[in-house]
């Protein structure tokens, strides 16, 4: 291969020798001896510095400095069987994964072996291209794993900024009411009732009584006022006659009382509900 | 000091301060920093001095409680700021319309007496609300046992619905006329929802109203 | 509006974020106001260049993220701010983070595709956690047998990360196609075994894609 087409990967083939693989009794366990022997005690603990068969590979291929893609597969497949054989044999659980590896790196081991094939229809990649394709693939995204946790985060590199808050006003929002359906309450309520055929609420009487809240609102306590009162000039004719048929009504629903005390003596009026 | 670390230590302070949302004491900030860093409690409360003024003219301020300082939001702000935790504003039950409707159309009244046109009980929350929202007010007590309260509508509930009088709420012979309308608007709020158009006996109906209250939802009562 | 008023709405800007303690968009802060205040987008926009600028040398920085803008601690403080939590910031597993990297630069991506590229079993834990912590999401099934949830990336993710989008995210180093691997190595082998080349159009479903194709997906949050 050329050389200004290496794998990017390759621009950083320092790091699995400088990171610890594991913690042995304390101490990190920096580098492999080049036996690979490794004490029976931490070889579980050196699989679970893996995240799986592709990443242990990688380990082996970046251990030699090769080039993914010139990997020599004869070499990293005795090197993966060597582990997995030592696994084994001291009984620990091994991972199926890491066991299909291992029957994968013998085929391809094995398909070495065998002469040349003269299948040219044969879509069926070869089983070494189809590793190294999976060993690229899991590696970039090994190295985004890496580069998402160099990421500036919240609650490490950075935090949110708050305040306490200052007294605030209550804010229950009043729901919003439409006349349409203050209407249609009033007409649900009023069917149900059956109240459409006997009662007539007629516009004045709407006015009427409305001058009765008025009325009623003037005449709070114990409180008399003079008959007169209840009366505004400028109101002209209309309004004299409203106020009059309120306090009629009013007088009727024996929610007023007017009182004279002397005859042709001022007129004046409160409301009954005195306690 | 020179300026240069008290600046530092001041902006160290800050981030703290807004980080932690919640008071920290003197103490505690020199804490932040190692031992040979560490400013001496009076360098810290200059640098305390120091931020407050630095906050002025901005959306937040110092402020010592008692168990230390905190960053607050300025009071001045509340306004703005209470519309971020704003709840949205939920509808009114139809009992409660209803209710309402009966108080404007027939006040002044009294709460037995609209419970004997609705046919159901009208619980007191929906009496609080309506006096709550000052759209009804007590404007009497009816002169019976129990001097019941006399409602009727306000100021406030003409200026709502655009009225400068009841004598210009809908006559009721238009109420009427809306019976078509409401089954229209019914319709299409309810989509496939079948509209019970006659309900043949008032009796069954419950204070959430007719089967045909669209807003089951969240509702005020 | 003069200066005067954009400083004013600069300082509610910033009460409010202060306030929220989490991200709020130009929208949300727009809603802060009433109707006849409210300032344009534009002007929203000068505000928040204008507030970030005020809080240069400060403890803190206005940054946007996916879901808008927030205040936040410099990163240069973090070393004295964490010392206010005693609970060292959370670190996580490989395995999790190579799990997120595969969701976020894959989406939307099956358990199952993301077991393929790994090599390993994803365990079920990470995918809660992933889910709880709410930095990925089901955003459909695929419509194979056993209809595999499929994943995303959320906005929260992008907000944590400090990115507006996931085209912000470090590029996928790239990768040559299948096809130039295998002469590569065809070369290499010196015919001991013929290699079998590849199809010259290899499925483009996979992920031999160009590196580019990290921002391709952005729009899914």
């Amino acid at each position: 291969m050329t050389d200004d087409t290496r794998a990017p990967a390759e621009a950083k083939p320092e790091t699995p020798e400088q990171v610890p693989l594991a913690l042995v009794s304390g101490k990190p366990l920096v580098d492999l001896p080049k036996d690979l022997y490794i004490p029976p005690d931490a070889l579980a603990v050196f699989l679970e510095a893996f995240e799986g068969p592709l990443d242990l590979l990688l380990y082996l291929i970046r251990r030699q400095n090769m080039n993914i893609l010139e990997i020599d597969v004869s070499e990293i497949t005795r090197q993966y069987m060597d582990y997995i054989g030592a696994v084994e044999s001291m009984r620990f659980e091994l991972a199926a994964e890491y066991l299909v590896m291992a029957a994968t790196l013998a085929e391809i081991k094995s398909r070495m072996l065998l002469p040349r094939q003269e299948s040219d229809d044969d879509e069926e990649l070869d089983p070494r291209a189809e590793l190294i394709r999976r060993l690229q693939q899991y590696e970039r995204f090994k190295q985004a794993a890496e580069d998402i946790d160099q990421m500036p985060r919240v609650e490490r590199d950075t935090f949110t900024g708050s305040a306490a808050l200052p007294k605030m006003p209550s804010s229950q929002p009043h729901p919003d009411v439409d006349m349409q359906e203050l209407i249609l309450a009033l007409h649900g309520v009023l069917k149900r009732a059956d109240l459409f055929t006997s009662h007539h609420v007629e516009k004045e009487r709407l006015s009427t009584r409305e001058r009765m809240s008025h009325i009623l609102s003037v005449l709070q306590g114990d409180r008399f006022v003079t008959f007169e009162s209840l009366f505004t000039v400028e109101e002209g004719r209309l309004g004299v006659v409203v106020s009059f048929l309120a306090t009629l009504e009013l007088v009727k629903e024996q929610l007023i009382e007017i009182v004279q005390a002397e005859v042709l003596g001022p007129i004046h009026v409160r409301a009954r509900a005195v306690s | 000091m020179n300026e240069e670390q008290i600046a530092r230590i001041q902006a160290i302070v800050e981030a703290a301060l807004l980080a932690a949302g919640k008071p920290l004491s003197i103490e505690q900030l020199r804490e932040l920093f190692l031992d040979d860093e560490r400013p001496a409690r009076q360098a810290m409360e200059h640098v305390l001095v120091m931020l407050e003024q630095s906050c002025a003219g901005r959306g937040f301020e110092l402020k010592q409680v008692a168990s230390g300082y905190r960053l607050q939001v300025r009071e001045e702000f509340a306004p703005w700021v209470s519309r971020l935790f704003e709840e949205k504003p939920q509808r009114y039950s139809r009992a409660l319309l209803e209710t309402l409707a009966l108080i404007a159309y027939r006040q002044p009244i009294t709460r037995g007496e609209i419970e004997d046109i609705r046919g159901v009980t009208v619980s007191s929350n929906i009496i609080r609300t309506l006096l709550e929202r000052e759209w009804a007010r007590v404007v009497g007590h009816r002169d019976v046992p129990g001097r019941p309260a006399m409602y009727a509508t306000t100021r406030q509930f003409l200026d709502y619905f655009n009225l400068t009088g009841l004598d210009e709420l809908p006559p009721l012979s238009e109420v009427r006329d809306l019976e078509e309308i409401g089954r229209e608007i019914e319709k299409n709020i309810q989509g496939e929802i079948e509209f019970e158009s006659t309900p043949s006996n008032p009796e069954s109906q419950t204070d959430e109203g007719s089967g045909d209250d669209a807003s089951s939802e969240q509702t005020i009562h």
